[in-house]
């Protein structure tokens, strides 16, 4: 079994090293990541959402249902835990 | 000035690494926790270093408090498991 | 409304979710008809939206007004439309269906149960509509975290059986996200279309060879594709009858919807059929799993357990519909996929029927059952029929469109290993049958005089056997799934002719 | 070659990470080092998102100035690209909630097997 | 980012990793995750991500690890690998 | 010189008081055991609540209002922002928590006394802070030092203070000060943890739990609350 | 882990610190603007300032300050903060989340709608995010079962 | 450089030196209680030494001022959890190291 493991965990690496190959070099500014669709973030996000922070801009406005997921996902994992744990003990008298 | 900083950063990881030799291999929780513990403190001046080489204190500051903060709590809630649970 | 109903199907759910939750701090009785409120309001709306995307085309809403590669959007086509309507109705119908069974499994649990399940409709919707590859992982954890809970309040080995799922589909969707981000370092865009336009430039390079294998691996694990199916058949045993349910027509084909459209949307039929050979290979995994999770079923007398094995035979199918990669093919997986979420709801359902009203699962139990149960047990029979391709069911249809896919991409195997597989299918929903139906009254023999010393509910003996069916709210739901895959095999060449044949995706 | 492993070290760090985790996961029979495995795992895929986010010569995704009065042109070159932030915050979030859910389900196994080992919970035939 | 920080924090990582995956003792395996947990932090702020920074030291290392340090005093704290 | 006049006047007040101090201890151990007789919980809460009664609810108002100052200063400092938008939601936060957490901030304070605990922690801040840094060239004495000449051991000691405050301040200053962590505390006997005999020894002189008792008016403190507290006492009673 | 601690001292520390945690949270979640931060890390703060409160002071005093039916309500409230504003726009006569719309309400430029929005939006994740922390805290560290004489989310029948 | 920054220097450096001192402590130190010395007393004061360089390199404003927050919530919480990691040793039945054991 954990030989099974080992081997599958080789293969994952093998696979992700052989993806790694073809990546633009890191930390590279004119990779695809960084011109395609980011620019427009960072250069409107004062003038659209008066928000010089643009991480939360994006959060919470350009991405906003992903932010609703996210929170959804949270509240999820809370009524999870709940659902799993609890146990209404009966009263004794 | 930011040579200086980075000198003193490097300076620093090295004590952490020496601190993380007491966290990983310490004998017992306890000793792993005040490695650990040490390991907070020199972090949190990095985070501040770190914030004066990009030029952006203010931003830095925010995440070094917040560490502090979690760092506490952290320890209190270790502190308090072996507390009630004893050494075992 | 119309033009916001994408929009409406998935937020109703999700809001009624937290009403569900305050709603029950106040009043225990509430959730219930909440939970019916929502999923009602949410099907109207997907059935809104199918009307809409049959009557004028394909519908782009965009969250927050934003333009697409900038902002979120749903891009709802002909596909997505149908896959969202069959979902919806589904959940709705065993919500309906819920009622009795937790109210007697789960009596603590109720409030949470419902939210959860909620939520989890949510999750689920949101996968089908959504055009954003990061969107999508968003709501694919919303849904198989609820699913983790949901079957880990069950019985047994529940626990351990949502704790594998939970490890298993956490690398899944892991490697989904794996996936998005190497094509994300590629292109720099998550949007589906936007990612279909900028693709073919870069097919040839290696990121996004690795980014197709980890999408299949994860999706596969999602939906227990055969070698990776090992969580299911645990965490749909030992789940409660309900939420075997809900959870076993819905989430795979989740899955298997996700696998289309990547394969075919996202990725090219260039890519996938030609440049790469991996429609080859998953046309064999499937035939292997058609086979393989046939002779399981077989093996197992345990009746959820046999239900779960099929499940994993079911996805072969589908997953050999996607392998085939032809427009027969196509049509064939589209449509297991609603012969599937119904059949599969319904046969779930009457385990969990029968679970209710008896406290049997072994399927040598089930002597007589046709007596006590006789409507139940007609449902069964017709999923049953389902399953094998008796002709005027669904299951029929979408099995030949499946030959005809096999025979147009010239691979007469496939057309054997289909015919091989329901008559594996035979043997074991015959087994069931013979027991309920058939068996001699007075031939009990030693072994089954002490399971009816166990169970003197049973009916066992001589003595004549009252009808005694399940309730009401139980029983209609499940007749309404049995008569829908009768009526829906009927209107197959229409559901086709208005629907699928536009579904499928260009290209092929 | 040596320059092709420099130019992306980043990425082999999070490969070997991930590996690591990914061992946790599947390898480690104890379900809490599971948790733990998966936690490292899902830790390092977020580390090759923030990777692709770096640009050499970036600072921080926040603008400077920004509440002042002068409009100046903003150079997108000059930030880092705030995009994979984003996606990676909702990663982190997906993260603790799974580990939440995980944790619980690991203690309702223990309430009921009174063990962590999953050879021994196997061995109570479930 | 600043080359420098970032290759030493890298080995960090690699080190907590493998110490917390191959420790005994589960409450020092959390622990130590929380040491990760907070040279990520760091690795982040250093490559420029400082909400995800913030992020990770208030979630991973703060609830986190309390949260790991709850579920370790309900359960049982040795482990057999 | 101010600083020793004080002390010792402090000092002397004390001594004078001990004993109508005592009795008054006695009384009120008295009663409180009267109450804690009375078993149930609500009405305990309700004997408490007689007992500080009236102080305590005139209190409350005045700890809002105090922890709501002090807040909003803490916000001003981290907000670093001006307009009145800012300025609104400071407000609102602080007093949110204020509302929230105002018995946790300060459970008894008086305004006059802050001020003077304020000129005496400056005053006494110096020594502290020598201390600490003559601690700290201690320990990197010890630790690098090639033979490293520690001798540790345990001390314990009981102390004459009585809020938790001031507890809570020694044991801090303890914690600090050359060759000393204090390890556990158990009704009012400090555990300490020495690296040599010799701060030891020094430790038990009891210079540091003066200053602390000085700084934090725990001397004129015991006064007026023995005084306030007899009274109040006695009127009950009567 | 939910007793209470017989050591003064770290109960004393607490004590002083929770207010000052709790106003720091408030902080991270209104400034999500312009320092990094925002409603999650802030809702966390938050949630870790009542667990702090829990360990020290016991599962009894907590309850006063945060108890878990408060800790349900108010995660389901913050997600209805979110999923309102959203609805709000809907109703506006836009797509659903798209805060410029809330200009004609606001009465200001679109922009600063946004940013209106974006305030509100991280209130919402806020509050929600600190009650499940400490509602997830809450269950596992007791193993989910209450006290005798609690009653639980839901106990009443309808 | 301004003499601001001249005069930060040496109590970074001084920072520097109590961090050096108290990591050789950690690691040299015979016992855990003998550990505890050097994290709780060398790091508070190596951290108040850096962080008032550091304010000081900042020069006068509100930034400068919450990095002396920082140091002063450091004061309060450094020794306490010192303090708590102690106590929870001694709890546990952890014996001091003595030259007489050896």
């Amino acid at each position: 079994m954990r030989i099974l493991a080992l081997i599958a965990v080789i293969i994952t690496g093998a696979i992700l090293i052989y993806g790694t190959q073809d990546m633009p070099d890191w930390a590279d500014p004119q990779s695809p990541a960084s011109t395609h669709v980011s620019p427009r973030y960072i250069e409107k996000t004062l003038e659209e959402t008066a928000t010089p922070n643009a991480v939360t801009s994006v959060l919470a406005d350009y991405r906003g249902y992903d932010t609703l997921g996210e929170t959804t996902v949270i509240f999820t994992a809370g009524v999870c835990c709940i659902l799993i744990l609890r146990i209404r003990r009966r009263h004794r008298k | 000035m930011d040579n200086f900083f980075l000198l003193l950063g490097m300076a620093l990881f090295t004590l952490v690494l020496l601190c993380l030799y007491r966290g990983v291999f310490g004998p017992g929780v306890l000793n792993r926790m005040a490695g650990i513990c040490a390991i907070g403190t020199k972090t949190l001046v990095i985070l501040l270093l770190m914030g004066f080489i990009y030029n952006r204190v203010e931003m830095f500051i925010d995440i070094s408090m917040v560490y502090a903060f979690l760092n506490f709590v952290g320890t209190i809630t270790a502190a308090k498991y072996l507390e009630i649970k004893g050494e075992a | 409304m119309s033009l916001q109903s994408p929009a409406l199907a998935v937020v109703i759910p999700l809001i009624c979710a937290f009403l569900t939750l305050l709603f029950g701090w106040w009043r225990k009785g509430l959730c219930y008809p909440t939970t019916l409120v929502a999923l009602s309001l949410s099907t109207l709306a997907s059935l809104d939206t199918l009307r809409v995307v049959i009557t004028t085309g394909t519908i782009r809403y965009h969250l927050g007004n934003w333009d697409p590669p900038w902002g979120i959007e749903y891009v709802v086509d002909h596909l997505n439309a149908f896959v969202l309507a069959i979902i919806s109705c589904i959940t709705f119908v065993v919500a309906v269906y819920s009622k009795k069974s937790v109210e007697q499994e789960l009596p603590d649990k109720i409030i949470f149960f419902y939210t959860i399940y909620l939520l989890l409709v949510t999750g689920l919707l949101g996968i089908i509509v959504t055009g954003d590859m990061f969107n999508l992982y968003v709501f694919l954890e919303i849904a198989s975290l609820a699913a983790y809970a949901l079957i880990a309040i069950g019985e047994n080995g529940a626990p351990l059986a949502s704790f594998r799922y939970l490890i298993m589909g956490t690398i899944g969707a892991c490697f989904y996200l794996l996936g998005v981000g190497y094509l994300y370092i590629a292109t720099g865009s998550l949007n589906m279309a936007d990612l279909s336009q900028l693709l073919p430039g870069i097919y040839h390079s290696k990121v996004i060879i690795v980014a197709f294998i980890f999408f299949l691996v994860g999706i596969g694990l999602k939906m227990a594709l055969f070698p990776l199916h090992a969580w299911l058949p645990d965490a749909y045993t030992y789940a409660p009858s309900t939420v075997s349910a809900l959870i076993a027509p819905t989430m795979t084909k989740v899955g298997a919807y996700v696998m289309i459209r990547i394969f075919f949307t996202v990725f090219k039929p260039y890519f996938s059929v030609e440049l790469i050979p991996v429609t080859t290979i998953l046309s064999w995994i499937a035939a292997f799993a058609m086979i393989a999770g046939s002779i399981f079923a077989i093996a197992q007398s345990d009746l959820k357990r046999m239900l779960s094995y099929s499940v994993v035979a079911q996805i072969g199918y589908i997953a050999l519909g996607i392998g085939l990669a032809n427009r027969a093919g196509l049509t064939g997986a589209v449509l297991h996929i609603l012969n599937e979420v119904f059949t599969k709801g319904c046969l779930f359902s009457v385990a969990g029927a029968i679970v209710y009203k008896m406290g049997i699962r072994d399927i040598y139990q089930f002597r007589h059952l046709y007596r006590k149960m006789p409507f139940t047990m007609g449902a069964f029979v017709m999923g049953a029929f389902s399953m094998i391709g008796i002709p005027p069911t669904l299951g029929f249809f979408s099995k030949l469109y499946l030959i005809l896919g096999s025979i147009d991409a010239r691979q007469w195997v496939f057309v054997a290993v289909i015919l091989i597989s329901s008559i594996l299918n035979v043997i074991y929903f015959f087994k069931v049958v013979e027991t309920a139906y058939f068996e001699p009254r007075d031939l009990a023999t030693k072994k089954e005089k002490e399971i009816l010393k166990v169970y003197p509910h049973n009916g066992g003996g001589r003595e004549e056997i009252a009808m005694d069916e399940v309730p009401l709210s139980m029983l209609i739901p499940i007749l309404i799934m049995g008569a829908g895959i009768l009526l829906l095999g009927i209107f197959s060449i229409k559901i086709i002719s208005t629907v699928i044949q536009f579904a499928i995706p260009s290209g092929i | 070659m040596f320059d092709f492993i420099i130019s992306k070290y980043n990425y082999w760090i999070y490969i070997v990470l991930m590996m690591i985790g990914f061992y946790g996961m599947i390898g480690k029979k104890n379900l809490i080092k599971k948790v733990i495995g998966m936690n490292i795992f899902q830790t390092a895929i977020i580390l090759f998102f923030i990777s692709t986010a770096a640009k050499r010569g970036g600072t921080l995704p926040i603008i400077e100035h920004g509440h002042g009065h002068e409009m100046q042109a903003i150079e997108a070159a000059s930030y880092v690209n705030p995009l994979p932030h984003v996606l990676m915050l909702t990663a982190i979030v997906v993260m603790v909630s799974t580990l939440g859910v995980a944790l619980a389900i690991v203690i309702a196994i223990y309430k009921r097997y009174n063990t962590l080992e999953e050879e021994e919970i196997l061995k109570h035939k479930i | 980012m600043i080359l420098g920080f970032d290759l030493i924090l890298l080995l960090f990582v690699v080190i907590c990793a493998v110490a917390a995956l191959s420790v005994k003792d589960l409450l020092s395996a959390v622990i130590i995750l929380g040491a990760y947990s907070f040279f990520m932090c760091l690795l982040w702020a250093e490559m420029g991500a400082v909400d995800v920074a913030f992020t990770e030291a208030s979630v991973s290392a703060g609830i986190g690890t309390v949260l790991f340090i709850a579920a370790v005093s309900k359960t049982q704290r040795g482990s057999k690998d | 010189m101010e600083v020793t006049v004080l002390v010792q006047a402090t000092d002397k007040a004390f001594e004078i008081l001990e004993k109508a101090r005592n009795e008054a201890r006695e009384l009120l151990y008295s009663s409180a055991k009267l109450t804690s007789e009375t078993k149930s919980l609500a009405e305990r809460r309700q004997a408490r609540a007689f007992l500080s009664g009236a102080q305590q609810s005139k209190l409350a108002l005045r700890n809002f209002t105090i922890a709501f100052f002090v807040l909003f200063a803490f916000w001003i400092l981290l907000s670093a922002r001006f307009d009145y938008f800012h300025l609104t939601l400071g407000i609102i936060c602080s007093m949110l928590v204020a509302y929230m957490s105002h018995d946790l901030l300060f459970s008894n304070i008086r305004l006059g006394d802050v001020r003077i605990k304020a000129r005496r922690f400056f005053a006494a801040a110096p020594w502290f802070l020598g201390q600490i840094f003559s601690a700290n060239l201690h320990v990197a004495y010890l630790a690098l030092s090639p033979k490293m000449p520690v001798d540790p051991q345990i001390i314990r000691f009981k102390t004459k203070l009585e809020s938790d405050i001031s507890w809570v301040a020694l044991a801090n200053s303890i914690t600090l000060t050359p060759g000393t962590i204090t390890v556990d505390i158990r009704e009012g006997e400090f555990f300490v943890h020495a690296l040599d005999r010799k701060v030891a020894y020094e430790l038990s002189t009891g210079q540091m739990e003066d200053k602390i008792a000085h700084v934090l008016m725990e001397a004129d403190h015991v006064y007026i609350q023995d005084v306030l507290d007899v009274s109040r006492i006695f009127g009950a009673l009567k | 882990m939910t007793r209470v601690t017989d050591d003064i001292i770290i109960r004393a520390v607490a004590r002083i610190l929770i207010p000052f945690i709790q106003l720091y949270a408030l902080y991270v979640i209104m400034h999500g603007h312009h320092s990094p931060g925002g409603g999650f890390q802030g809702g966390v703060i938050m949630g870790a300032s009542f667990i702090l409160y829990l360990l020290t002071h016991g599962l009894e005093e907590a309850k006063t300050r945060m108890s878990e039916i408060r800790a349900g309500v108010f995660s389901s409230f913050g997600l209805l903060v979110y999923s309102g504003i959203g609805l709000l726009c809907l109703i506006l006569g836009s797509n659903y989340l798209d805060y410029g719309k809330l200009s004609t309400v606001l009465k200001v430029i679109p922009a600063q709608a946004r940013s209106l929005g974006i305030l509100g939006v991280e209130i919402g994740v806020g509050i929600a995010v600190m009650a499940v922390m400490f509602s997830i805290f809450f269950d596992i560290s007791t193993g989910g079962i209450l006290p005798e004489d609690e009653e639980d989310l839901g106990a009443r029948d309808g | 450089m301004s003499v601001q920054h001249m005069i930060s220097i040496p109590f970074i450096l001084g920072g520097l030196f109590f961090f050096i001192a108290a990591t050789v402590g950690l690691l040299r130190f015979p016992d855990f209680f003998c550990r505890l010395h050097a994290t709780g007393k060398g790091d508070t004061m190596a951290v108040l030494l850096s962080l008032v360089g550091l304010s000081i390199y900042e020069g006068f404003s509100l930034t400068s001022l919450k990095i002396i927050f920082i140091a002063v919530f450091m004061f309060l919480a450094q020794p306490t959890s010192t303090h708590a990691i102690s106590r929870a040793a001694l709890r546990c039945g952890l014996q001091p190291w003595t030259r007489e054991k050896g």
